[in-house]
């Protein structure tokens, strides 16, 4: 059997056969280990397919051999290549420390369970973002939506279960939302494969029930990436999850809600008429300033520094939506792009949270006074990867604006640029004092602290670092951006 | 011919380079002091090397420019040596080992902290510097303005008490907030409409702007390159006074003001190009502006009494000259512009090298404690008038080159009202500065002031011998930097 | 010694402390311009100007300038003059 | 033979005086303008010398008979000056008159405009030490004021000469037409220098407020650089007439009430200055002759009463008329050489100024400026008044002030003693003067008439200050301020500024207010909207946000509908 050619098959099965077993068969010592293993091997899938598609182009994969209506396909392009890679290599990098980043905050028992279920969450979201099949992607929703509710409740936080409990109220919505839409598009053409979809919704666009589908379809995209004013789960949730799953999450978790919707807009009803006649970016550009300026604005006021961090992600996927809306070349260049970016970034940034959560159990703001010294190679990572969050060049956040605010102007929209460079001025801000308290405040009195270990470190580290390569060598981002784009748009400028 | 080891479209990279490459090593020698300077001297003097070869070979012929792929996938990161540029570099490059000479004295006898994160900081300061003096194009002169305002922070807030938290603050988001929210949007506009960010004789922009977006352009550029103070957007320069004096020397008076200065320069010229400035009528707006700091900053700067304040609001004026220069949009005043970036740095470094060895010496900081200290510090205070000469234009400084050249671009262009500005400043630079070695050689000390008090640390006072010779040696020796400077703009005929 | 002289400085007169001295001096200074008033007589003109043939211009110009020119200052004085501190430094 | 520029041996003098102590820097100071003077026999008619600089050539030495004329003047004054400061030798004061002569060397030999620039601009750069050197607050303000008023003198120069260039005309020091924004500027540079009404009053700010020593080498130098570029640029022309008669006029009133004595040779300055602009807009042989030996003569006797009156402020350390008199109790020859100072000034026969006044005056008779020559009479009798009389009377006679000090120094005495002897030698035989003049010479000053006349003026004055004296209606010698120009900018200028800063900062702060007024609502809005407790931060409770999120499907959904109803 040729493995190689059952890549994408493989990306979603190893995980999926490796979360029980861990679940049932492992004790922790063993469970953790190999949890890692697998999702190294699922990164290396992932590698692998990005390596395949940008060197042969798409690949369509009949999961069984059975060929659509009846069998479910994975399709894989540049776009979702790229996600794969993101949200596999989150999990590579998060994964080794799980044992500290939990550990503080869970039971030494359910640790078993949790690598289970975050196995299963990575599981959903890669099925997520490969599929080729509208239900499919509805069904790997609900996989990675469930999962990641009980991974919410894991944190000790007794607030953690109200969060969760929240986060499934208003997710299920979200997801239903977006199961009636995929139904009113089954209901009106027969077929669940996008590639069908797409091509027979052309003749049907006039109808209202492939416009309800539309509506249906972005709100629940949106309400699964948090876009404002459907944010509301995601601060609480974030807050308070053990800091792995927020690394994890905040680095994938909205990516993957702003992938469903890149998709469905572009591969399914088609961008000439989603951003012509139903001019979509009517709702997205606006939405996205103001959940830039409403997301940063809250994130100044914050003191739990891992709540600022959430709402800055809701200002982000701010920028997202507004890169969609922008309905042109540089305009869906960013939001790929960003959607990656922002993964490296914020997912570095949650990581600084659990090393600081793991020597002083908080992550309040006066918990980072004069950490600089304490913790100095942390500290350096949230500068760098601050910096990042502000756009400063050399960092992927500057590559990611530059395209945004390109793609503004060249979409005639200059108020825009300027809208979305004054929203970014405000993570100066809010990424600024927590520098002047790191940096400027007496450290207390306190021996204990001292710089994280090195399991939490690295991968903080090399997060930060990536921040900074992907900020000069952007071959990788941009480059598969800018391919992915020829495959979504087509003709489109 | 002498052959330089490597293609001299490689050195600029080299130049930025090896300060970088300064950094590992400081940091390794953090424990011995010693080895830790004598670091940071030999980086700065092979730096000079560097760059004396650069401009040799650009002496020669012109240098190939050098690309390297960069963030944004059609922009390539360029290294374009052109003569403005180089000149910048030699400046920065040369007093940076002036500066070092003179911190090692500073920063021992004052007794500094984190002297090896002073240094390391420094380093990346001055290759960040040589970054923006060499860039080919406006996107990588962003990518070094950015590392050089970074990189600054920890040497304003060196000290690490509630004001230096409010000078950063203040330090940061004026710099930051200008350089993104106006600079890197009027990058992004640049570019959407030309198609390209190279700096190119003549500019990119001509016949491809409509008036009205050329206009707000240039507003954008002009007052989102803080570095180069215009008002409203100073404030941060005062403020980062509260850094140690070195830094206060050589970045707030030479690397980071004259970065801001010459962007603005390097935009006006080969941005836009004299011809499409000309015809704006925002050049004059901001002429006004421009004009309106040289005076107010010098106004400002009469009032205080904090010697580095001052200093520092002289320094705005001062850039404003270069702003102004920039926007008559003459070859002349390109001429001036471009010398006055030497000949303010050597002036100002020298000003500030005095205040710092007051600082060091005597301990005061204020103008009105200086009564007589003349009489004990004579050295530094007649370095402090002489380099106020060289501030104020005066013969035999190399000041009066440059306040010449751009007095005669603003009457070749017929701004008769810039004139004025300019023969105003002078007198007002006269009011402000001299009064300071006059009280001190003139007016008796007070009773018990002269106890303990001697001259600053031989490193001081060398540095000051140095710089001064540099303000002289520009009086006697401008021909050759001009006929050099002039090749920028390939225009011999046009100097006097 | 009726004089409160300090010890060691002898009380000396000087020329002009004797009012005679001053007397012979003035009217010396009288003679003198008669002299040169007188002089005219024995002059022969080269009038460059129709007032210089004036009898006695120069003397009576010099004469009235001069008063012309207190009594205007004096009137000057009222406008101009300020107490000596009036300056602030 | 071997000659350097002459500027070049006061700056190498300079330079030695520098690192030298005691006798021999005395030593030196006094040998330079010997040696100085040595050079400058040398170089007579000897070419130019040529350097180039900012890509021009500059012309550092040019020599003429009116600069060798010049050129000897003021050696002579520089060596009066050096010698007269041995009374209390101090090193800043002597290597500043040096560079200051080094100065004027350079500026009258200065053979193009961007040169006489150079040292035009060192004229004020040197000479403000010798005001700062008095060491007062006074002294100290008066410097600054000084150097302000000189550098804009060059900053004019500057701006002439960037005019002159950008027209691409020729800077030689030839004589140029009144006409254009280049010869304005240029006369106005020199206008500053030259004491024109308006622009004068940096003397009499000055001049009194320097030391006894740098006030004697101030008056000689730094005016009659200015005469000499005058008389090189601007010769006959017209406007010079009046500004010179206005100059001859004005000053005298002030004389009169001015009690401060240096102030009134100060203005006695502007006066003689006055004569010589006068000759120089009259711009004839005869008048270019007048006003260039005036200025010769001119140098040297109002240096004399400088150093009179210096050495009265040395010894009594008081300077106003109304507290000194009766001095030439015990300064007999501080007396006598004031009074040879004081007769050469008010042009009595036999001494320096009746041979060189009358020149001018009467080449404004033969040019036919009648008024000029009424006025410039006028103005001899004020001469006479302030300087001749004034002067001597105030400080050496008068009331007893019951001062009793010494003799003046030996140095002063000398120096004084020199200045005396050219006075009288020059009145005697003027033919040595006249022989230096730029034009040759048919004047005659010795007539029976001239000196008949001269002698009726100035004893017929004398005579009314007896008259006025006697019946006690002289007035009264008072201390105080007398209002000049400097009002503008030393009492209306801080004022208008104090003004303004304190409405500026009133405005600030009320600007400032309403900044914080509006900012504040904004902010509070912000804050009420996305703070710690803002609706856009609550923790959400999840029926909240599910209506929200309907909300945003409803209109999400209206909107496409009504979209593709279209």
């Amino acid at each position: 059997m040729n493995l190689l050619a059952h890549l994408p098959a493989l990306q979603i099965v190893v995980p999926l056969v490796a979360a029980p077993i861990c679940a049932v068969l492992f004790n922790p010592r063993i469970a953790q280990p190999f949890a890692v293993l697998v999702s190294l091997v699922t990164f290396a899938i992932s590698v692998g397919l990005l390596n395949e598609v940008l060197a042969e182009g798409e690949i369509v994969y009949h999961m069984g051999g059975w060929e659509p209506p009846w069998g479910i396909a994975y399709v894989i392009d540049p776009l979702n290549a790229l996600l794969l890679c993101l949200v596999s290599g989150m999990a590579a990098i998060v994964m080794p420390a799980v044992r500290l980043g939990i550990g503080a905050e869970t039971t030494e028992r359910s640790r078993r369970l949790f690598l289970s279920l975050a196995l299963l969450a990575l599981t959903g979201m890669l099925g997520i973002v490969i599929t080729g099949d509208a239900f499919n992607l509805y069904v790997f929703l609900e996989i990675s939506s469930l999962s990641s509710y009980a991974l919410i409740a894991t944190g000790n936080d007794r607030r953690a279960a109200p969060a969760a409990f929240n986060y499934l109220i208003q997710g299920t919505v979200g997801a239903t939302f977006i199961l009636i839409g995929i139904g009113l598009l089954y209901m009106m053409t027969g077929t669940l494969n996008m590639a069908d979809l797409a091509v027979r919704i052309v003749d049907l666009r006039h109808t209202a029930p492939i416009q309800a589908a539309l509506a249906f379809i972005l709100v629940g995209a949106a309400v699964k990436a948090a876009l404002f004013p459907a944010h509301a789960w995601m601060p609480n949730a974030y807050t308070y999850a053990p800091s792995m799953v927020s690394a994890f999450f905040g680095a994938t978790a909205t990516k993957v809600g702003a992938y469903i919707m890149i998709r469905f807009i572009f591969t399914v009803f088609g961008a000439e008429w989603v951003f012509g006649d139903m001019m979509i970016g009517w709702i997205l550009v606006p939405l996205g300033i103001a959940a830039a300026f409403a997301g940063s604005l809250v994130a100044i006021w914050q003191t739990d520094l891992k709540r600022m961090l959430a709402y800055s992600s809701v200002a982000q996927v701010g920028y997202i939506s507004a890169a969609i809306g922008l309905g042109n070349r540089d305009g869906l260049i960013a939001a790929i792009v960003h959607v990656f970016n922002h993964g490296l970034m914020k997912g570095a940034l949650f990581m600084v949270m659990a090393c600081v959560i793991l020597r002083l159990g908080r992550a309040d703001i006066t918990s980072f006074r004069g950490l600089g010294r304490r913790m100095p190679v942390t500290m350096g990572c949230f500068v760098v990867a601050g910096l990042s969050m502000i756009g400063v060049p050399l960092t992927v956040g500057f590559v990611s604006k530059w395209y945004l605010v390109l793609g503004a102007i060249e979409a005639g929209v200059w108020p825009v640029a300027v809208l979305v460079i004054m929203s970014s001025l405000l993570s100066v801000i809010y990424i600024g004092r927590v520098i002047e308290v790191a940096y400027f405040a007496p450290a207390p009195d306190d021996a204990r602290i001292q710089e994280a270990p090195a399991l939490l470190l690295v991968p903080t580290l090399l997060l930060t670092v990536l921040c900074i390569t992907f900020g000069i060598a952007t071959d990788t981002t941009v480059g598969v951006a800018a391919y992915a784009v020829q495959f979504l748009l087509g003709g489109l400028p | 011919m002498i052959m330089a080891p490597l293609p001299a479209s490689w050195l600029p990279l080299v130049a930025i380079a090896l300060p970088m490459a300064c950094v590992p090593l400081i940091l390794l020698a953090r424990r011995f002091p010693d080895v830790r300077e004598g670091i940071t001297m030999a980086g700065a003097s092979l730096l000079i090397v560097v760059v004396a070869l650069l401009a040799f070979a650009l002496s020669l012929g012109p240098v190939a420019p050098l690309a390297v792929t960069g963030p944004i996938a059609d922009l390539p990161l360029t290294m374009r040596v052109e003569p403005l540029g180089m000149l910048f570099a030699l400046v920065a490059g040369f007093l940076w080992l002036i500066t070092s000479i003179y911190a090692v004295g500073y920063m021992r006898a004052h007794h500094e902290k984190n002297q090896t994160r002073f240094y390391v900081f420094f380093a990346i300061a001055i290759g960040a510097t040589m970054g923006i003096a060499f860039a080919g194009d406006l996107l990588t002169l962003f990518i070094f303005y950015e590392i050089l305002t970074i990189s600054t922070f920890p040497l304003v807030t060196h000290a690490q008490n509630d004001e230096a938290r409010r000078a950063g603050r203040l330090y940061l988001g004026i710099l930051m907030g200008t350089s993104i929210g106006l600079f890197l949007l009027a990058i992004v506009i640049t570019y959407a409409v030309a198609g390209t960010l190279d700096f190119r004789p003549g500019g990119i922009l001509q016949d491809k702007v409509q008036p009205a977006l050329a206009g707000l352009l240039l507003a954008l550029y002009v007052f989102g390159i803080a570095k180069a103070a215009v008002m409203p957007m100073h404030r941060w320069l005062p403020a980062a006074m509260v850094a140690p004096t070195p830094v206060s020397a050589l970045l707030h008076a030479v690397a980071v003001v004259k970065a801001g200065a010459f962007s603005v320069l390097k935009i006006t010229t080969f941005i836009f190009g004299f011809d499409l400035l000309a015809g704006l009528t925002a050049t004059g707006l901001l002429q006004a502006v421009a004009a309106f700091t040289v005076i107010a900053a010098s106004l400002v700067a009469l009032t205080k009494d904090n010697l580095k304040a001052r200093l520092a609001y002289s320094t705005i004026s001062q850039l404003s000259y270069i702003v102004l220069a920039a926007l008559i949009a003459d070859p002349a005043a390109f001429l001036g512009g471009g010398f006055h970036i030497a000949t303010h740095a050597f002036g100002k470094i020298t000003l500030f090298f005095c205040a710092g060895a007051i600082l060091v010496a005597a301990h005061k900081t204020r103008i009105s404690e200086l009564d007589g200290m003349g009489r004990v510090m004579p050295f530094t205070f007649a370095a402090f008038l002489i380099g106020s000469f060289s501030l104020i234009g005066l013969p035999p400084m190399g000041g009066l080159w440059s306040k010449w050249l751009m007095i005669q671009g603003a009457f070749n262009t017929q701004h008769w009202i810039l004139i004025g500005v300019f023969a105003v400043s002078t007198l007002l630079n006269i009011a402000y500065l001299l009064p300071i070695p006059f009280r001190a050689f003139f007016r008796p000390l007070p009773d018990g002031a002269s106890s303990g008090v001697r001259e600053a640390p031989l490193p001081c006072l060398a540095a000051m011998a140095v710089t001064i010779m540099g303000c002289l040696a520009l009086f006697f020796l401008p021909d050759p930097v001009i006929a050099f400077l002039s090749r920028a703009l390939s225009l011999s005929g046009a100097f006097p | 010694m009726s004089d409160p002289a300090p010890p060691g400085e002898p009380r000396k007169r000087y020329v002009f402390d004797d009012p005679r001295n001053v007397r012979r001096v003035l009217w010396t200074f009288y003679a003198a311009c008669a002299l040169v008033f007188g002089a005219e007589f024995f002059m022969h003109r080269h009038v460059e100007h129709p007032w210089e043939g004036l009898f006695g211009f120069y003397a009576l110009f010099g004469f009235g300038a001069y008063a012309l020119l207190v009594i205007l200052a004096e009137g000057l004085r009222l406008l101009v003059a300020r107490r000596p501190d009036y300056y602030d430094d | 033979m071997i000659s350097v520029a002459p500027f070049i041996v006061f700056l190498v003098g300079a330079l030695l005086a520098c690192f030298a102590r005691g006798r021999v820097r005395d030593a030196i100071v006094v040998a330079t303008p010997i040696v100085g003077a040595l050079n400058l026999w040398a170089l007579d008619g000897s070419a130019p010398t040529i350097i180039t600089l900012f890509g021009r050539e500059l012309i550092l030495v040019e020599v003429d008979r009116l600069s060798m004329l010049f050129g000897w003047l003021f050696h002579l004054a520089a060596f009066l000056a050096l010698i007269y400061g041995l009374h209390r030798p101090n090193k800043l004061e002597q290597v500043t008159c040096l560079l200051y002569a080094a100065s004027t060397m350079g500026a009258i030999f200065a053979g193009d405009l961007l040169t006489l620039f150079m040292f035009w601009e060192g004229l004020g750069l040197t000479s403000v030490f010798l005001v700062l050197a008095r060491g007062t607050r006074r002294s100290e303000k008066a410097a600054i004021r000084y150097l302000l008023m000189q550098i804009a003198s060059g900053m004019l120069l500057l701006c002439g000469i960037v005019v002159l260039i950008g027209q691409g005309r020729s800077l030689d020091m030839a004589p140029m037409e009144l006409e254009g924004l280049a010869a304005w500027l240029i006369l106005l540079s020199l206008g500053i220098k030259a004491g024109f009404p308006l622009l004068h009053n940096w003397i009499t700010d000055t001049y009194p407020e320097a030391t006894v020593t740098g006030t004697v080498i101030m008056s000689a130098l730094t005016t009659k650089t200015a005469i000499y570029v005058l008389a090189r640029l601007f010769p006959g022309t017209e406007i010079l007439i009046y500004i010179g008669v206005s100059m001859t006029l004005f000053p005298i009133f002030y004389a009169v009430i001015e009690d401060d004595l240096r102030r009134v040779l100060s203005y006695s300055v502007i006066n003689q200055l006055g004569f010589m602009v006068t000759g120089i807009g009259i711009g004839t042989n005869l008048a270019i002759n007048g006003a260039v030996s005036h200025a010769f003569a001119h140098v040297v006797y109002k240096s004399l009463l400088f150093m009179s009156m210096g050495a009265v402020l040395h010894r009594t350390g008081r300077i106003g008329a109304s507290e000194l008199g009766g001095l030439y109790r015990t300064m007999p020859r501080t007396t006598v050489m004031c009074i040879i100072g004081a007769s050469s000034i008010s042009a009595f026969p036999l001494f320096s100024g009746f041979v060189s006044k009358a020149m001018v005056m009467s080449a404004a008779l033969q040019s036919g400026h009648e008024w000029v020559w009424l006025a410039l009479l006028f103005a001899s009798a004020g001469v006479l008044h302030h300087a001749g009389i004034k002067i001597p009377f105030c400080a050496f006679f008068g009331h007893d002030s019951g001062l009793r000090p010494k003799e003046a120094p030996r140095p002063m005495l000398i120096a004084m003693a020199i200045a005396s002897f050219s006075c009288i030698f020059i009145g005697i035989f003027p033919g040595v003067l006249y022989g230096m003049l730029p034009y040759e010479v048919t004047y005659q000053p010795y007539t029976f008439e001239h000196v008949v006349t001269q002698l009726q003026l100035l004893l017929f004055a004398a005579l009314c200050f007896v008259v006025l004296r006697l019946t006690r209606l002289e007035p009264a010698e008072r201390p105080g301020v007398n209002l000049d120009v400097e009002w503008f900018y030393r009492y209306m200028l801080p004022r208008i500024a104090r003004a303004l800063r304190a409405t500026l900062s009133r405005a600030r702060l009320a600007s400032g207010a309403a900044a914080e007024q509006i900012l504040g609502a904004g902010i509070g809005l912000v804050t009420r909207l996305h703070g710690p407790r803002g609706v856009l931060a609550r923790d959400p409770l999840g029926s909240y946000a599910l209506i929200v999120i309907i909300a945003l499907f409803a209109v999400v959904l209206v909107f496409e509908l009504a979209l593709g109803s279209r």
